[in-house]
C-alpha cells in the first residue's frame, strides 16, 4: 500500500491534528444497488432507443485494440455517424472499451473507470486477447477470461478486429439495447461479491475501496 | 514563447536524500495523475506530475499497463512460433519488430536472404515508417487542440494500410517479414496504386504544412517549448528525430546501412532548435522522404528471383549458440533487439531496445520539470512515445 | 408599471424555440466541422437523443449542494441572458422583458454562468475541474474586458442602455449598423466572442488533451444533459445581443436564424483551423489586442 | 576492431573477445574492471551512446550474464561488454554516474531479474509490475504457464482431438 493511503495523523491550516484514513475518509463504502428499470415498458423502450443511438465511448486505450480507435473516428469509417462519440471522462461515458490484453495493472483501472461510470453502463471486449487470452494465453500479466472481471455484454473477435468488425459489433450492441438484455450494472450490482473476489484474487495489492463511486 | 527558466533550484527545496521536500497537504502543491485513462496521453502510460500553480515541479513515468512478458514468452516459443508475437511489442509500427527479430536469427543461423526480400523489407519498412510518422503529426497536432490535421493524416494512413492489406493480406499485423525472407513478392498493380497514394499523400503533406507548421498559434505553442539540450543526448541515450531536431545527424540508415539503404539516396533531415516544432519539422520531412524512398525503391527494386531463402525445417531448426544485436532506424529512434541463442530450438534471451524506453523514462522526467501543464501533453507527444515497447 | 402576464408565455416560446434551434445548430456545426476533417459527422438530430440518454441514465452523485446549484446557475445565466433581451425586434410577442436598462443586466449575465459553474465544479473535489476553472474564470474575465469596452462604445454612440433602443437606431438601411458605423468597437467585440465562445483556439478550458476537459470532469447524467440544454441556449443569447449591438437585430424568425447561424459559423471557422492558446497566451493576446481596439473604438464615437 | 581490441588490453585484462560481425563485438571483462573500462570506452573510444543494458540467465552455470552494449556513431561501431556474475544474491555496481538514463535499465533489471544495483535511483520502486509477490519473473525457472493457470481464470478450450486416433476410431470404431 503507497505512504499516502496509510491512516496518518494530519495537521489542519488551523493547527487542529487530526487522524485520516483516506480510504475510509475520501471514498464512500457503499456497495452498488440495482436499478431495475422503472418505468412502463414503453418509456423504457423508448429510452433504450435514445441509449443505444447514443454510444458515448470513455476514451480509455487499455491495449493495442486502441490502434483501431483512431481510424474510427477518422473519415474512412467514421463512427461519429452512428451516434457513436468519445468522452475523455468515465463519468459521462457509458462504453467501456476494453481494446485488447489487459494485464493485471491495468485491470485495476478498468475496473475503477467502469465503477464511475453511470448506469447503465456497457463493456465491450475486443480482440481474442479479452475472450481467451489468445497470443498471451501463457503469459503471467495478462488476464485470459474478461467477464470474471467485469459484465461484458459483447465480444469482438479479431486479432485485431478490423473497424468494420467494430462498426458491426457498435450496431449489435444497439440491437442487444433496444432489446433491453444489456442490463450489465445490475448484473455486477448483484454479484457484486463474486466479481470482487475474482478481481481481489488476481489485484494482489488492492488498495483502494471495494467500490469507486 | 520561452519559458521562464529564471533560477527555480531551490524551489522546491529538496530533501537529503535528493527527493524534492513537497508538502501536500500544505495547499501549496497538487499531485495530478496525467493517464493511463487520459485523452492527453499517447497511449496506456500515466506521468505522475506535482504541481505548483501551473507549473510542474516534478514528473515521474509509470509504465507496465500494457506488459504482457513478451520476452519471457519467446524463451518459450521456438524461432518460428516467436515470429507471430513478436509484430505485437509494438503496435503502431510493428514491422521493425518482424525486421530486426528475423534479421538476428538469420545472422546468428548463417542464413543470407536474397536481394528482392532485402528491397521488399525495405519497403514495408519505409510503409511503415510513413504510417507511424502520420499518427505523430496526429497525435502532435491534437495535443495543441488542432483536431483537424488528425483527421487528414489518418485518411492517408488508411489509404496505405490499404495497400498493406493488398501486399500482406493484414492492416495492422503484417506478419509478412519472415525469418529467411519475405512472405511473398508485389502483387500485380501494385506500383500504379501505390503512386496514387503517394501523390493523395504529397497532397495531404502540403495541406499540414499550410495549417499546421505555418500557423501563428500553432508556432507560439511550440517554438521553444520543450527544449533539449543537445549536450544531453548521450546521456540520455537519444537517438532518431528527437536527436535529428537538435541538430544531431543521428540515422542508423545512414550511419550503419542496413538492407537496401546503401543503394537509396537521401539525405539525413536536420533541424537546429531541438523544441517541439524542430521535432515536429524533421518527423514532417521524414514522412516526406519515405514517399520519395517508396518511389525510390519501386524504381530500382528487382523483380525476378526468389523471395525466400532456403530453409531448414522449422520444426526442428537449432541455431548454434551465439548472441548478436540488430538495429534500424524506426520512426522515433534506434529500434533493436538483442538475441542469444544456446544450441537449442529456443532463443535463450531476447531483449528488445525501443526508443521510447529512453526517451519516455529517463529523459521525459527530467525535461518536464517546470513545464506548465498545458504543455505536458504536446512534449510527451513530441518524443513520440509508444508504451508498448518501453515494457514489451 | 403594468405588467402582462401574456408576456411570460410568449418568453417561454421563444426560450423554446430558441432551445430546439440551438441542439440542430450545435449539430450542424459540428457537421461543418467534420467536413473541414472530410467527414460526414454526426446526425443533425443526434443532440437531441444525447440529451434524453442523458436525463434517462438511472445513477447520479452527488459531491454536495453546490455541486447541484452548479449546472443550475449555468442555466439561468443562459435563460436568464435571453429573456431580457428582445429576440426579435418589433414583435411583441419576442420582446421577452427588455427594459430600459437592459444592456448592463445582460452584461452581468454573461458572467453570471461562469461564476456558478466555478462553484459548482470546486466542490465536486476534482484536480481537473479546479485547474479547469481556474483557466476558465481568467479567461472569460480577459475576453469580457474589449466586449465591455465595446457595449461601452455603443451605449455611448446611440446614448442609450437599451437594447431595444440600439436595435431601433440600426433600422432602415444596412449601413446604419454598428458593423459600420463603428467598425473598431466591432471588431473588438468580435475578439471577445471568439473567446467566450469554447471553441479553439481560446478552448483550453475545456481542452481534452491538456486536461480532460475541464470543469465538467465530475459532471454525468442529468447534471450534464443540464448544461447541455445552457450549451444550447447561452451560445445562441449571446449571439442575439451581438446581434442585436451590431447586426442590426432581426424582425422575424427566418433572419434571425440566418444571423445566427452565421454568427455560429464565423466562431466555428475559426476554431477549424487554429490549435488552442495557453491561458497566459490568450490573456496577453486580449490584452494586447483586444482592449486597445476596443478603446479605439471608444474614441470613434 | 582489432586495433581496439589491442588498445584496451593494455588498460584492461580482457575476457573473451567475440567478433560477431566487423562492427560488432562482445567482449567479457570480470566485473571489478567494468566501471573502469566503461568510462574509458565512453571517455577515449568515443563508446558515447549506451544503446541497452540488459541481462542472461544462465541457470545451468548459476551466473547471470549482464550486457552494456556501447555504440560509437563516428565509427559505426559497437562493443558488448559482457560482465558474468553469481546468481545468488547478485548484485552489481551501478552505472547510472555515467549515463543517467542506465538507471531506467537498472530498475527494470532489479524488477525482472532481481539483481540489486545499489545506490541507483529509485531502484526498489515498482516498474512493470505491481503488487508481484513471485520470483522475479525473466528468471528462466520462473514456469510463466504454471503460474498464468493458477493465477488466472481459464475459459475452456474446444476440445480438439489427436488426427491420428480420432481417425483410427472413426475408421475402425470396433478397434481392428
Amino acid at each position: 500500500m503507497k505512504d499516502e493511503l496509510k491512516p496518518r495523523i494530519v495537521k489542519g491550516p488551523d493547527g487542529i491534528e487530526f487522524e485520516v484514513d483516506p480510504l475510509r475518509d475520501y471514498y464512500c463504502e457503499a456497495s452498488p444497488s440495482v436499478h431495475p428499470p422503472v418505468y412502463v415498458k414503453i418509456v423504457e423502450d423508448f429510452f433504450n432507443w435514445a441509449r443505444s443511438e447514443s454510444l458515448w465511448i470513455l476514451g480509455f486505450g487499455t491495449g493495442c485494440g486502441a490502434i483501431e480507435m483512431r481510424p474510427l473516428m477518422t473519415p474512412r469509417f467514421d463512427a461519429y455517424r452512428f451516434g457513436v462519440q468519445w468522452r475523455p471522462t468515465p463519468r459521462q461515458a457509458n462504453l467501456l472499451m476494453i481494446s485488447g490484453y489487459l494485464s493485471t495493472k491495468t485491470l485495476k483501472r478498468a475496473i475503477r473507470s467502469y465503477e464511475q461510470m453511470q448506469s447503465p453502463k456497457y463493456v465491450v471486449g475486443l480482440g481474442s486477447c479479452t475472450i481467451n487470452g489468445g497470443m498471451y494465453w501463457d503469459s503471467y500479466n495478462t488476464i485470459k477470461k474478461l467477464d470474471e472481471y467485469l459484465p461484458v455484454d459483447l465480444y469482438i473477435v479479431g486479432c485485431m478486429p478490423r473497424p468494420e468488425a467494430l462498426l458491426q459489433g457498435f450496431e449489435d450492441l444497439k440491437q442487444i439495447i433496444r432489446a433491453g438484455k444489456a442490463e450489465g450494472a445490475n448484473q455486477y450490482a448483484e454479484k457484486f461479491e463474486w466479481y470482487k473476489a475474482n478481481q481481489k484474487k488476481v489485484i494482489h495489492d488492492w488498495d483502494m475501496p471495494d467500490y469507486n463511486w | 514563447m520561452v519559458q521562464d527558466l529564471s533560477d527555480r533550484s531551490q524551489y522546491p527545496a529538496r530533501n537529503r536524500d535528493g527527493t524534492l521536500d513537497v508538502d501536500l497537504t500544505s495547499g501549496k502543491y497538487l499531485k495530478l495523475w496525467q493517464g493511463p485513462n487520459h485523452p492527453g496521453i499517447t497511449g496506456n502510460m500515466s506521468v505522475e506530475l506535482t504541481v505548483c500553480g501551473d507549473e510542474v515541479v516534478e514528473g515521474k513515468t509509470h509504465v507496465g499497463y500494457l506488459h504482457r512478458g513478451f520476452e519471457k514468452l519467446m524463451e518459450r516459443r521456438t524461432f518460428i512460433q516467436c515470429f507471430p508475437i513478436v509484430c505485437r511489442i509494438c503496435v503502431p509500427e510493428p514491422d521493425f519488430n518482424e525486421y530486426c527479430y528475423a534479421a538476428a536469427v538469420e545472422e546468428l543461423a548463417g542464413v543470407e536472404i536474397p536481394e528482392q526480400a532485402k528491397w521488399i523489407r525495405t519497403l514495408i519498412l519505409e510503409m511503415g515508417r510513413f504510417n507511424s510518422l502520420m499518427m505523430y503529426l496526429g497525435g502532435q497536432s491534437g495535443s495543441l487542440g488542432l483536431g483537424v490535421i488528425g483527421q487528414w493524416t489518418t485518411y492517408v494512413r488508411d489509404l496505405m494500410l490499404d495497400r498493406f492489406e493488398e501486399l500482406t493480406g493484414a492492416r495492422i499485423y503484417h506478419m509478412f517479414i519472415l525469418p529467411g525472407g519475405v512472405r511473398d513478392t508485389l502483387p500485380e498493380g501494385f506500383d500504379a496504386r501505390m503512386e496514387e497514394t503517394l501523390r493523395e499523400a504529397e497532397r495531404t503533406m502540403k495541406d499540414v504544412w499550410n495549417v499546421m507548421f505555418q500557423n501563428a498559434v500553432f508556432r507560439k505553442r511550440t517554438i521553444g517549448v520543450g527544449y533539449i539540450n543537445p549536450a544531453l543526448f548521450d546521456d540520455y541515450g537519444v537517438t532518431g528525430p528527437t536527436a535529428r531536431g537538435g541538430g544531431v545527424a543521428k540515422d542508423v540508415r545512414r550511419d550503419q546501412p542496413y538492407l537496401a539503404y546503401p543503394d537509396l539516396e537521401f539525405e539525413v533531415n536536420v533541424a537546429r532548435d531541438s523544441d517541439i516544432y524542430s521535432r515536429a519539422d524533421v518527423r514532417r520531412r521524414d514522412a516526406l522522404q519515405s514517399i520519395d524512398l517508396i518511389r525510390q525503391i519501386l524504381a530500382k527494386m528487382p523483380r525476378t528471383g526468389p523471395v525466400m531463402a532456403k530453409m531448414p525445417n522449422m520444426l526442428h531448426w537449432k541455431i548454434p549458440r551465439g548472441e548478436t544485436y540488430i538495429r534500424g532506424e524506426c520512426s522515433r529512434g534506434e529500434y533493436g533487439f538483442y538475441v542469444v541463442t544456446d544450441g537449442s530450438g529456443y532463443p535463450r534471451r531476447v531483449n528488445v531496445r525501443g526508443p521510447s524506453y529512453t526517451h519516455a523514462m529517463a529523459l521525459l522526467e527530467r525535461l518536464i520539470v517546470n513545464c506548465n501543464i498545458a504543455d505536458v501533453a504536446a512534449l510527451l507527444v513530441s518524443l513520440h512515445t509508444y508504451p508498448p515497447e518501453i515494457e514489451r | 408599471m403594468d405588467f402582462e402576464w401574456i408576456r411570460i408565455p410568449h418568453a417561454l416560446l421563444t426560450l423554446l424555440i430558441v432551445f430546439l434551434y440551438g441542439l440542430l445548430l450545435g449539430a450542424v456545426i459540428q457537421k461543418i466541422g467534420a467536413r473541414a476533417g472530410r467527414r460526414h459527422g454526426i446526425p443533425f438530430y443526434q443532440n437531441y437523443i444525447d440529451l434524453i440518454k442523458n436525463y434517462a441514465l438511472r445513477t447520479t452523485i452527488t459531491h454536495g449542494f453546490m455541486f447541484y446549484l452548479g449546472p443550475v446557475f449555468r442555466l439561468t445565466g443562459g435563460v436568464g441572458l435571453l429573456l431580457f433581451v428582445p429576440t426579435i425586434y418589433g414583435v411583441a410577442m419576442h420582446e421577452n422583458f427588455s427594459f430600459a436598462g437592459d444592456l448592463i443586466l445582460a452584461l452581468y449575465f454573461v458572467f453570471f454562468g461562469s461564476l456558478g459553474m466555478a462553484l459548482g465544479a470546486g466542490e465536486s473535489g476534482h484536480p481537473y475541474a479546479a485547474i479547469g476553472v481556474s483557466r476558465g474564470l481568467s479567461q472569460v474575465t480577459a475576453a469580457e474586458l474589449p466586449f465591455a469596452i465595446a457595449v461601452f462604445a455603443v451605449a455611448l454612440q446611440y446614448q442609450t442602455l437599451s437594447v431595444t433602443d440600439i436595435v431601433a437606431a440600426q433600422q432602415g438601411s444596412v449601413f446604419n449598423w454598428t458593423v459600420f458605423t463603428n467598425p473598431l468597437a466591432v471588431t473588438a467585440a468580435m475578439m471577445s466572442f471568439l473567446g467566450s465562445m469554447m471553441r479553439p483556439p481560446f478552448d483550453v478550458v475545456l481542452a481534452p488533451q491538456e486536461i480532460p476537459i475541464g470543469p465538467p470532469t465530475e459532471y454525468h447524467s442529468a447534471y450534464l444533459a443540464l448544461m447541455q440544454s445552457n450549451r444550447a441556449i447561452f451560445p445562441i443569447a449571446k449571439m442575439v445581443i451581438y446581434m442585436n449591438l451590431f447586426f442590426g437585430g432581426a424582425a422575424n424568425w427566418p433572419v434571425f436564424f440566418l444571423k445566427v447561424f452565421l454568427l455560429y459559423l464565423f466562431a466555428a471557422f475559426v476554431g477549424v483551423v487554429f490549435p488552442r492558446f495557453r491561458v497566459e497566451q490568450s490573456v496577453r493576446w486580449f490584452l494586447v489586442w483586444g482592449v486597445p481596439v476596443a478603446v479605439a473604438g471608444l474614441f470613434w464615437v | 576492431m582489432q586495433d581496439l581490441q589491442t588498445r584496451l588490453a593494455q588498460h584492461t585484462d580482457l575476457g573473451e573477445w567475440t567478433q560477431q560481425r566487423a562492427d560488432l563485438a562482445f567482449v567479457t571483462v570480470a566485473r571489478e574492471h567494468l566501471h573502469g573500462l566503461l568510462r574509458h570506452l565512453r571517455d577515449h573510444e568515443g563508446f558515447t551512446h549506451l544503446v541497452l543494458l540488459t541481462a542472461v540467465d544462465w541457470l545451468e552455470d548459476g551466473q547471470f550474464q549482464l550486457t552494456y552494449l556501447m555504440n560509437n556513431r563516428a565509427a559505426a561501431r559497437d562493443i558488448g561488454v559482457r560482465v558474468l556474475i553469481p546468481r545468488e544474491g547478485a548484485d552489481m555496481d551501478s552505472i547510472h554516474d555515467l549515463w543517467p538514463t542506465a538507471a531506467t535499465y537498472q530498475r527494470e533489471l532489479r524488477e525482472m531479474f532481481g539483481i540489486d544495483f545499489p545506490g541507483s535511483p529509485r531502484v526498489d520502486e515498482e516498474f512493470i509490475l505491481e503488487g508481484w509477490r513471485d520470483m522475479p519473473p525473466y528468471r528462466r525457472d520462473f514456469d510463466t504457464l504454471k503460474y498464468a493457470q493458477e493465477e488466472f481464470a481459464e475459459r475452456p478450450g474446444r476440445v480438439s482431438k489427436d488426427p491420428e486416433t480420432h481417425m483410427k476410431q472413426k475408421l475402425y470404431p470396433d478397434g481392428a
